[in-house]
């Protein structure tokens, strides 16, 4: 570090900054509502409340922000359909119950009638069903991939972070390597080495890509903790260093990568799709999952372009609900966009 | 008499009886070499087989042979020696005349490989011709005089001479082949690289090659206004590469190429109903159920074999799986080819006769590894997945258990079977000429190694053995009341495996187009297609 | 100097402890160096250069007095402290803490003596994890040091002191982020008390507040120390303050003290040149004083700690700079004898008496601009090209 | 800076080194491969033992691992045996990397000079109409996956309203080819017809290759420009008195530029990923279009070789990006 | 020279016309589902050529967003500003925009707090400041070079030549600040307003600076507001000093009578919580209880009242309005010293 200009590069001076106009915002909210009076002590009167922590305080503002509700409430209610969807299709989405009628030229997808109103797949399997019950395969994927990956970047990631020095060299120099390979390749590569795919290789395969770019992430931050002084003022307690790292370093450093896992969520669904569009899928359809049918549909495409558009719009509208949720998250712990 | 070719014929302006249109078509894949003899796929085929010919050709619209550069030819007694008359007046597009000298140039160079040559490229020798060398089913090939050429073989085979008709034994220029230098095949790396004859095809047919825009994905192919026979109607073919299917249908129904191949039969109808011509070819393969009874030991029973076919409901995965004019197969080959046996029936489902065979046997608790390949479609098998689900829903419903396998076709299936790593597995066979021995003889004539581990069972010799002489026997009618017989017997006595059955695959042009006439080898002549009429 | 030996942790409960008379040295820094590497290399980093963020420290602290330590911004103070507390690596030199040398302390043994020593922050901010609430902030110390056991048993003790730096028991449940600047500041304090030290180091504790709340921290940190009996090393660049606060101040200038003394003794007869003029620049709230006084004028800036001058390394600024020695010969801390001082003033000029008595006059100094060595100027590019992003 | 270079070109060469070793090992140990795939149905044991000896694949990986090595320093990477069997592996990818960066580039361009506007727009009207629109729809941009976009926009331009050909590169023609960059082509040797053919072409593969840097870039332009607008040094410049020209241009976007900079080298990741689905529903060969048939094909060294070279040019792009960023940002360069 | 003894006998500015006068500026800022928030209330001064009057106060009373105000730099959204600020007799809050960007930097200059920030990072010195000669002196590039050069030269800025072509980052704080000063005074405004300028400086940096502003202004007799929390500097640059608590003016006076003689509670306070370089070191420093963050709002009562050692039943009641003496103003019912008549309270004034 040079010292004409640590200013300019230090990430701790964000630090300052946001601290700035947290007093001030400090400052007003107090202005406006003090009116107890009575004797003041030198540091000031401190209400009787219980605190608010900075979650809490962030899901305030957050509470506020249209944005950040409707992403929630598109996530809310994916999550429920993922749960209770067994209960509320009609069929078993696995079924063929249409099977006499298809046939694959005169009628390859049996198109709507009583009981099933969006038709049948090509199987004659009850296309509502599917959708419906797809979307628990579908939150499976994306949770699971989110959460491998997040699972593994924090190890690297922490290990990295907390003992500077080789071990740091060594991760960081796996996870460039992993990251100099785009990363629909990488995964491509990955699910095309399993001997046999299944919805689990897919998982696999998107949760390593992730891995590189949450372990990148912990470490710069827990990097900027590092130096931060209250990590040094637990140092100079006498905290155990394990203890520094878990309770000081790690929590305050997770932030950014929550807001990248809502991020991830969204995009492990889409590349779920993007591999099974390249065929490189679960194979296995009788549990639906909303990638698969999208890739799957493509046979069908412009003739029953409704099999793929069900899907698409599926994933598009709870992608864009991890989104919008991750990216008001992302605004609201980012203490240079409060004001 | 011809000079060499001038390049103002290519524009087109004046071109001999054909019109001046391209015909452009949507190729599934990129051609391998245009060199045919190195090569082994149909999209390879599908271009050289319009810059050349070979002694022998398919007819047009059927899986017979008719007459190629040779207009008639006879095999002495024993069938070991046949004598090729060749068509007068044919020259090669550089020039140079088609002869006796011509051919046997060209036999010799075929079966004179180098090592590496012989290990991959040069497949399709090795494989019809049964190798090379001493173990090579081809002896010599003699010019008796300039236009007459004798072929001696090993030994009588009913291959003979419907192999010649194969794409990559077609005729070459000897002077392309020479200063192409044709049989310098190396190996670089993990490939093959191939002499410059692979980029300079120069054969007899309707049209010469233009140039192949790599870059572009694209092959043109420009018509031989010195052509033999009757000149082709296009002035141009233009083959663009577009690997995705629904691309070209796309690309079909924006009218920027004219026709592609194998149109997914769910599209069929889509097509049709867009003004397209889907042109449906007879069937000339078979797609079956394979059995392992070397892996697994239950199906050394032939009632546990007999009940499996009984479990299957072929009328319906054709009907709900297959396009329209595909059929149930009753035995291990398609109707046109000689030995058919039109007497056996595919085999109708019966539930409770196969519950009963499989009590009898003691295999009520059967269970089946049963393997279906992903990342392929197939003429015979437009989507594995489908068929084998349907499959299993089949064998479920009689009690077996299945334990579905999938492997990608090139990422270990093939492998797979080849090693026998699964009891049951799905897999087809397009002929590749009119011949019973191109499909059993493939199936179960090499006892020591086929995929139906047919060593493992008592009929496996016997069957190998009545295949081989099926197959040495030179009169033609014996020869097919032997292979009906032995068509029966695999049906209803051994059992080895379970035919399934017969698809068609179609093609498809736009309405423009006219005078393709569809191949059952899917060998299709483009040099009768016209567009727009033009 | 002192042999007091750690007392067994149990009977070091308040009012009871027992310290050694006042005026013992509890704190021994010999000759303390501390050198950050400047590193730069191909694929494996090699060492171009040293910051020399302190360079050759001698200082004692005795027990129960304020050190002062002042000097501009970048001249090692921070780092000093830091040093003090073994919370940097020191290069070289000796730290004894009542007669323990810690820098031979390592590992378990070093995290149990920090029991002893502790530090309050500039940025009472940045010092307190947001995550925590005050109460866990505050038993987290105890807890290391086996003080209590859980939080429950730690309340009385907490209650005291928080309401020892003046905040109310409500404040327990509440999070950093809800107070106020100088409220955050006695958080910082009260953690620093929570484990009993016997050494504060109080980097900048009140730089980052508002007048008033600064004296109240000021009078809260003085209460503390008639209170619990405390030892401090104030470090502050606010001359006011830290002569208000200290027993004995020492002036750094480019990771050197160059003067030391007691505090009034200090401000009333600066010896140093660099002090002089340190002293004169501070503006008081006084407009008599403010229209009347005279002011040296330093020209230029504070020189890079990574390529000091050589000799006197305020040879460069000094109005009073000599041709001879200053240039070349880096003047030791000494003991000076001049009327009007106290016994224990200590300078480190060669000319300290001269200029003291008049026979050094002033004079125009030429401003250099300086650069940097180029290996330095390049290692820093490098790192700063490291630092963007890559992904 | 020089330095600085020189190591991260260093670093870029070990980077390459480990991930050819981490590739190679990873290739040899998936099922089946180059024989099957060469020989297909028609493999017999006997065939597939022979072609394996005669390839070398029956020996230990690492001594195939080292003669690959040997042969790639060499600049041999090996023949394709499934894209276009009998081409060289490095040919192949000569050829097909003009159609990719072609490609990326238009599609870099129609992000960056759609989202950079965008974003400078809303982030001075922050919580406008504008501003919100422009966010969600950059946000539907990521949802919508790729391919699906690109269906929609070949349904619509190409085949309904015929605007656009529906894929490939260039229609057939007698185009020269001097760059491989067909455009450029165009332009060089005066074919005008060709170049427009090519852009036409062009369009809708990038547009839908570009919908995801344009998010980004567009979210990335709209916070940093939300940030410049607070520094310190924009009100000194609107204390100065300066035109909105001025302090837009010179003060405003020259700083907001800089993490964008940034963003777009990282784009360049996103964009070769996703010209693998792009180049494969649009038919345009490119390396992503190879990419996808050479795993169908299991082309081992057309793989290799792509991978490699999608490596080394993302690092190369990035290592070039921070180059620009020192260029435009005196603080980063060396003094 | 490296040793200097401030003039005793300072021009007295108090004649001449204001050229500046600020009056009943208020500045209220919207808030999202608050109140809204009144930063400056009703403040009024003025500032004369060669005068140079100080606006002191804690952090958040106001003081930046009075000087924004005046530049018209406040944000475009969210806040209403009220009042007038009277330059030459122009209202500078009626101006439009372009009438507003004229006048800035040609007629007022400002220097800001953080020198670093303050400045463009990416782009020369020499070019920010030729920027403010080419758009106000309609110089081209190449002729405003000189200037320029001049500018950084007057400003103390040594090798300038090499400077003009550095980047901010290359330059030390205290030649940072220059720099900046350098850019405000270019095209010799009349006026000049530094919000802070020192507070990020060392001490001996910050004297150069002082002593620079100090000779600028007897030189060019600029009007010269200084903002700043740092009773120090202004006692000893300052010729009028206005002391500002929660956005108001709660005294005013020249700096002498101001410094010795405080009347208001507040100011004495702060007076008193400064540790002094002179007399007993070991005295309690006697410091305002509470923080800022505790004022009241000025609407039913004196919001410095809860904080107030004075404070008597009237403050916690009515507010006290600011009332003029002589050159003083004082704002309280219960000043020091009890001497001076107490203030009317803002109902009896109405
Ligand atoms: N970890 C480090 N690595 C390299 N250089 C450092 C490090 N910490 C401090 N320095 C450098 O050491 C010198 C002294 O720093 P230090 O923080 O001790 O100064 P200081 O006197 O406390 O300044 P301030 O008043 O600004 O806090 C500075 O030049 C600084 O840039
Ligand atoms: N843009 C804004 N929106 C809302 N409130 C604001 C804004 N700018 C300033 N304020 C509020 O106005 C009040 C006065 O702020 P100002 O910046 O003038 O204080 P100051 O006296 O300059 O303090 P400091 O000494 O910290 O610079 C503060 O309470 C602040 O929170
Ligand atoms: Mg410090
Ligand atoms: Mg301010």
């Amino acid at each position: 570090m040079t010292p004409t200009h640590r200013d300019a590069r230090d990430p701790g001076t964000k630090g300052p900054r946001g601290l700035g106009s947290r007093k001030k915002e400090r400052i007003d909210e107090l202005a406006a509502t003090a009116g107890a009076s009575g004797p003041v002590d030198e540091a000031g009167a401190i209400d009787d409340t219980a605190g608010v922590s900075l979650i809490a305080s962030a899901w305030r503002r957050l509470r506020r922000s249209p944005v950040f509700l409707v992403g929630l409430a598109i996530t809310i209610a994916f999550v429920v359909l993922a749960i209770v969807s067994s209960w509320l299709a009609p069929h078993d989405p696995g079924e063929w119950l249409l099977y006499d009628k298809v046939s694959p030229q005169s009628n390859p997808i049996p198109g709507p009638e009583p009981g099933f109103p969006l038709g049948a797949d090509d199987k004659g399997r009850d296309l509502l069903s599917r959708l419906l019950v797809g979307s628990r395969q579908t939150l499976i994927v994306g949770v699971c991939a989110t959460l491998f990956g997040l699972a593994g970047g924090l190890v690297l990631g922490t290990l990295a972070g907390a003992f500077s020095g080789w071990v740091d060299s060594v991760i960081m120099r796996i996870v460039d390597v992993m990251l100099s390979i785009p990363s629909l390749l990488l995964a491509f590569s990955i699910s095309a080495v399993a001997s046999r795919p299944s919805q689990w290789t897919l998982i696999i395969a998107i949760a390593i890509v992730q891995i590189p770019i949450f372990a990148r992430l912990l470490r710069g931050s827990m990097l900027a903790q590092r130096s931060k002084d209250h990590v040094l003022a637990a140092r100079a307690l006498g905290v155990k260093k394990s203890a520094i790292v878990l309770r000081h370093m790690l929590p305050n450093s997770l932030g950014p990568v929550i807001v990248q896992a809502t991020l991830v969520l969204a995009t492990a669904i889409i590349d779920a799709a993007a591999l099974s569009f390249l065929g490189l899928g679960n194979p296995d359809d009788r549990n639906p999952e909303w990638g698969q049918m999208l890739g799957r549909a493509q046979t069908y495409i412009y003739d029953h372009p409704h099999l793929a558009f069900y899907p698409a719009i599926c994933i598009i509208i709870v992608a864009l609900g991890f989104t919008l949720m991750g990216e008001s998250l992302r605004e609201a712990l980012d203490p240079k966009s409060r004001r | 008499a011809e000079s060499e070719r001038s390049d103002d014929g290519s524009g087109g302006g004046s071109g001999g009886e054909g019109g001046d249109g391209t015909f452009t078509f949507g190729a599934a894949g990129a051609p391998e070499v245009f060199d045919p003899f190195y090569a082994s796929d149909g999209e390879t085929f599908r271009i050289t087989r319009q810059i050349f010919e070979g002694l022998v050709e398919v007819k047009p619209g059927s899986a017979e042979i008719g007459p190629g550069l040779a207009t008639e030819w006879e095999p002495n007694e024993d069938g070991t020696k046949w004598t090729f008359t060749l068509r007068d007046g044919v020259t090669f597009s550089d020039g140079e005349e088609m002869n006796a000298e011509a051919i046997c140039a060209n036999f010799e160079r075929m079966a004179d490989q180098n090592e590496t040559a012989q290990a991959g490229p040069a497949e399709y020798w090795a494989y019809s011709m049964e190798g090379f060398g001493e173990d090579s089913l081809y002896r010599s090939c003699e010019a008796t005089d300039d236009m007459t050429v004798d072929l001696t073989i090993a030994r009588p085979t009913s291959k003979f001479p419907a192999l010649l008709s194969l794409s990559s034994f077609a005729m070459q220029s000897p002077k392309a082949l020479e200063e192409g230098n044709a049989n310098e095949v190396t190996k670089q790396g993990e490939g093959f690289s191939y002499p410059e004859n692979a980029q300079n095809p120069v054969g007899t047919g309707p049209y010469t090659f233009e140039k192949y825009d790599t870059a572009n994905k694209t092959v043109t192919l420009k018509r031989n206004d010195d052509y033999w026979g009757e000149k082709a109607k296009n002035a141009e073919i233009v083959f663009k590469i577009i690997p995705d299917e629904s691309t070209r249908r796309q690309e079909l129904e924006a009218d920027s190429i004219n026709g592609y191949d194998l149109p997914n039969p769910v599209d069929w109808k889509g097509l049709e109903d867009g003004g397209n011509q889907v042109e449906v070819r007879p069937a000339f393969n078979i797609l079956y159920m394979g059995l392992n009874p070397e892996r697994n030991e239950k199906l050394q029973d032939k009632k546990v074999r007999e009940a499996i076919g009984l479990a299957l409901d072929r009328e319906g995965m054709v009907k709900a799986q297959l396009p329209e004019g595909a059929v149930a197969a009753s035995q291990f080959m398609p109707d046109t080819v000689q030995g058919y046996n039109s007497e056996l029936q595919p085999t109708e489902r019966d539930v409770e006769k196969a519950k009963s065979l499989l009590k009898e046997a003691g295999a009520e608790d059967l269970e089946l590894t049963f393997a279906y390949p992903s990342e392929v479609t197939r003429p015979y098998m437009p989507n594995p997945q489908k068929i084998h689900e349907a499959l299993t829903n089949n064998l479920e419903e009689v009690g077996i258990t299945v334990k579905a396998v999938t492997k990608p076709w090139n990422g270990g299936y093939l492998d797979g079977v080849d090693n026998g790593q699964f009891d049951a597995w799905l897999l087809g066979w397009t002929g590749d000429y009119d011949s019973a021995d191109n499909f059993i003889g493939t199936f179960f004539g090499n006892l020591e190694s086929n995929d139906f581990q047919t060593s493992a069972t008592d009929f496996g010799e016997q069957l190998s053995q009545e295949i081989k002489e099926a197959d040495q026997t030179v009169d033609e009618a014996e020869r097919t009341a032997m292979y009906e017989e032995l068509n029966k017997k695999i049906a209803e006595e051994y059992i080895p495996g379970l035919p399934i059955s017969h698809s068609p695959p179609a093609i498809v042009v736009n309405e423009d187009v006219e005078g393709l006439v569809a191949s059952p080898l899917t060998a299709e002549e483009f040099s009768t297609v016209t567009v727009g009429g033009k | 100097m002192s042999t007091a030996a750690t007392e067994p942790a149990s009977d070091r409960a308040k009012g009871d402890r027992t310290r050694g008379d006042k005026g013992e040295v509890l704190v021994d820094v010999q000759d303390l160096k501390v050198h950050f590497p400047i590193k730069r290399g191909i694929i494996f980093d090699k060492v171009v250069g040293h910051v020399y963020a302190v360079d050759g420290v001698d200082l004692q602290i005795r027990r129960g007095e304020t050190y002062g330590l002042v000097g501009e911004s970048g001249c090692g103070k921070s780092t000093l402290g830091r040093a003090i507390l073994h919370l940097e690596e020191s290069t070289e030199g000796t730290v004894t803490f009542d007669g323990q040398s810690l820098t031979d302390l390592g590992g378990e043994d070093l995290r149990k003596r920090r029991r002893d020593l502790q530090m309050v922050f500039q940025d009472p901010m940045g010092s307190l994890d947001p995550r925590q609430s005050v109460e866990s902030l505050l038993v987290e110390g105890m807890k290391a040091h086996g003080i209590v056991g859980d939080a429950e048993a730690a309340m009385p003790r907490l209650k005291q002191l928080l309401s020892d730096v003046g905040l109310p028991a409500a404040a327990l449940k509440k999070y950093p982020h809800e107070f106020s600047g100088g409220q955050r500041q006695r958080i910082g304090i009260a953690r620093a008390l929570s484990v009993d030290p016997e050494l504060i180091v109080a980097d900048e504790p009140v730089s980052a507040l508002d007048v008033s709340v600064q004296a109240q921290v000021i009078n809260l940190l003085a209460d503390l120390q008639e209170e619990y009996g405390l030892t401090y090393l104030v470090i502050a660049h606010d001359l006011a303050v830290v002569r208000h606060i200290s027993d004995r101040v020492g002036v750094m200038y480019l990771g050197g003290i160059v003067e030391e003394s007691d505090a009034a003794d200090l401000y009333a007869n600066p010896l140093h040149p660099y002090t002089r003029a340190l002293l004169s620049a501070v503006p008081v709230p006084d407009p008599d004083v403010e229209d009347t006084r005279e002011q040296i004028l330093l020209s230029g800036d504070l020189p890079s700690p990574a390529n000091p001058p050589s000799g006197c390394r305020f040879h460069t600024r000094c109005p009073w700079r000599q041709e001879s020695r200053c240039d070349d010969e880096r003047p030791q801390l000494r003991l000076v004898e001049i009327d009007g001082t106290t016994g224990s003033h200590k300078v480190a000029c060669h000319y300290a008496e001269q200029i003291a008595s008049g026979e050094i006059q002033p004079h125009d100094v030429e401003t250099q601009t300086e650069d940097k060595p180029k290996e330095l100027r390049e290692a820093e590019g490098d790192e700063v090209a490291d630092d963007i992003p890559f992904t | 800076m020089l330095r600085f270079i020189v190591r991260r070109l260093l670093q870029l060469v070990l980077v390459i080194f480990a991930l050819s070793v981490l590739l190679f090992a990873w290739l040899k140990s998936l099922p089946g491969g180059t024989v099957s795939a060469m020989l297909g149905e028609r493999a017999t044991p006997e065939s597939r033992e022979a072609l394996t000896k005669e390839l070398g694949l029956d020996q230990p990986i690492p001594v195939q691992y080292w003669s690959f090595l040997k042969r790639a320093v060499q600049g041999d990477f090996g023949v394709s045996n499934g894209v276009q069997p009998g081409t060289p592996a490095l040919d192949l990818l000569l050829e097909r990397f003009p159609a990719t960066i072609e490609l990326s580039i238009s599609a870099l361009l129609v992000a960056v000079l759609l989202a950079l506007p965008l974003g400078y727009l809303a982030a001075r009207r922050r919580g406008g109409i504008l501003d919100n629109v422009a966010i969600v729809g950059s946000l539907v941009g990521v949802a919508v996956p790729v391919f699906f976009l690109a269906f929609l926009l070949k349904y619509w331009f190409a085949i309904e309203l015929g605007w656009m050909p529906v894929s490939g590169r260039q229609e057939v023609g007698n185009a020269t080819r001097v760059t491989g960059f067909f455009v450029l082509d165009g332009l060089l040797t005066r074919e005008w017809d060709a170049s427009l053919d090519a852009l036409k072409h062009l369009v809708l593969p990038a547009i839908a290759l570009a919908s995801i840097p344009f998010a980004m870039i567009f979210r990335i332009t709209r916070a940093s420009v939300l940030d410049v607008l607070d520094e310190d040094f924009v009100r000194t410049a609107r204390s100065k008195g300066l035109t909105s020209r001025v302090i837009r241009g010179r003060h405003i976007m020259r700083n907001a530029l800089l993490p964008v900079i940034t963003a777009i080298g990282l784009q360049t990741g996103l964009l070769l990923g996703g010209a693998i689905l792009t180049e494969t529903v649009f038919n345009f060969p490119g390396i992503g279009n190879a990419l996808s048939e050479g795993f169908t094909k299991r082309d081992y060294p057309v793989l290799q070789v792509i991978i490699l070279a999608a490596a080394g040019v993302y690092v190369l792009v990035n290592l070039v990006v921070d180059i620009l960023y020192a260029v435009v940002d005196p603080r980063v360069r060396t003094r | 020279m490296t040793t200097t003894t401030p003039e005793t006998a300072r021009r007295d500015p108090r004649g001449a016309e204001p050229l500046l006068s600020v009056r009943d500026l208020t500045v209220t800022f919207k808030r999202q589902g608050e109140d809204p928030f009144v930063a400056v209330d009703g403040l009024s001064f003025d500032v004369r050529p060669g005068q140079t009057v100080g606006l002191v106060g804690e952090s958040g009373c106001g003081k930046s967003v009075t000087s924004l105000a005046i530049m018209g730099l406040l944000p475009d959204r969210g806040n209403t500003v009220t009042g007038s600020v009277e330059l030459d007799g122009r209202d500078l809050l009626t101006l439009s925009n372009k009438q507003m960007r004229d006048l800035r930097g040609s007629d007022i200059g400002m220097i800001f707090q953080d020198p670093l920030s303050s400045l463009n990072p990416v782009v020369p010195i020499g070019r920010q400041v030729t920027e403010v000669l080419e758009r106000h002196k309609g110089m081209s590039r190449k002729s405003a070079k000189p200037v320029a050069r001049e500018m950084l030269h007057k400003v103390g800025i040594p090798d300038p030549d090499r400077r003009l072509t550095e980047y901010p980052h290359q330059l030390s704080g205290g030649m940072r600040q220059r720099a900046l000063i350098a850019m405000a005074l270019a095209c010799e405004p009349r006026m000049l307003i530094a919000d802070e300028p020192t507070t990020a400086l060392d001490v001996t940096i910050q004297a150069q600076i002082l002593a620079l502003l100090r000779e600028l202004v007897e030189e060019m007799d600029t009007a010269l507001i200084m903002i700043t929390h740092d009773l120090g500097v202004v006692a000893g640059l300052c010729d009028e000093v206005n002391v500002l608590y929660g956005g108001r003016l709660v005294e005013r006076g020249d700096r002498h009578p101001l410094f010795h003689d405080p009347h208001h509670p507040y100011t004495g306070g702060l007076l008193s919580s400064v540790p002094s370089l002179e007399g007993d070191a070991a005295e309690r420093l006697n410091p305002v209880p509470g923080s800022v963050a505790d004022n009241l709002p000025w609407t039913s009562s004196c919001a410095f009242a809860p904080r107030c050692s004075n404070a008597i039943e009237r403050c916690r009641e009515e507010t006290p309005a600011a009332v003029a003496s002589g050159d003083r103003v004082l704002r309280c019912f219960n000043p020091l010293g009890g001497q001076a008549s107490p203030a009317e309270s803002e109902e009896d004034r109405r």
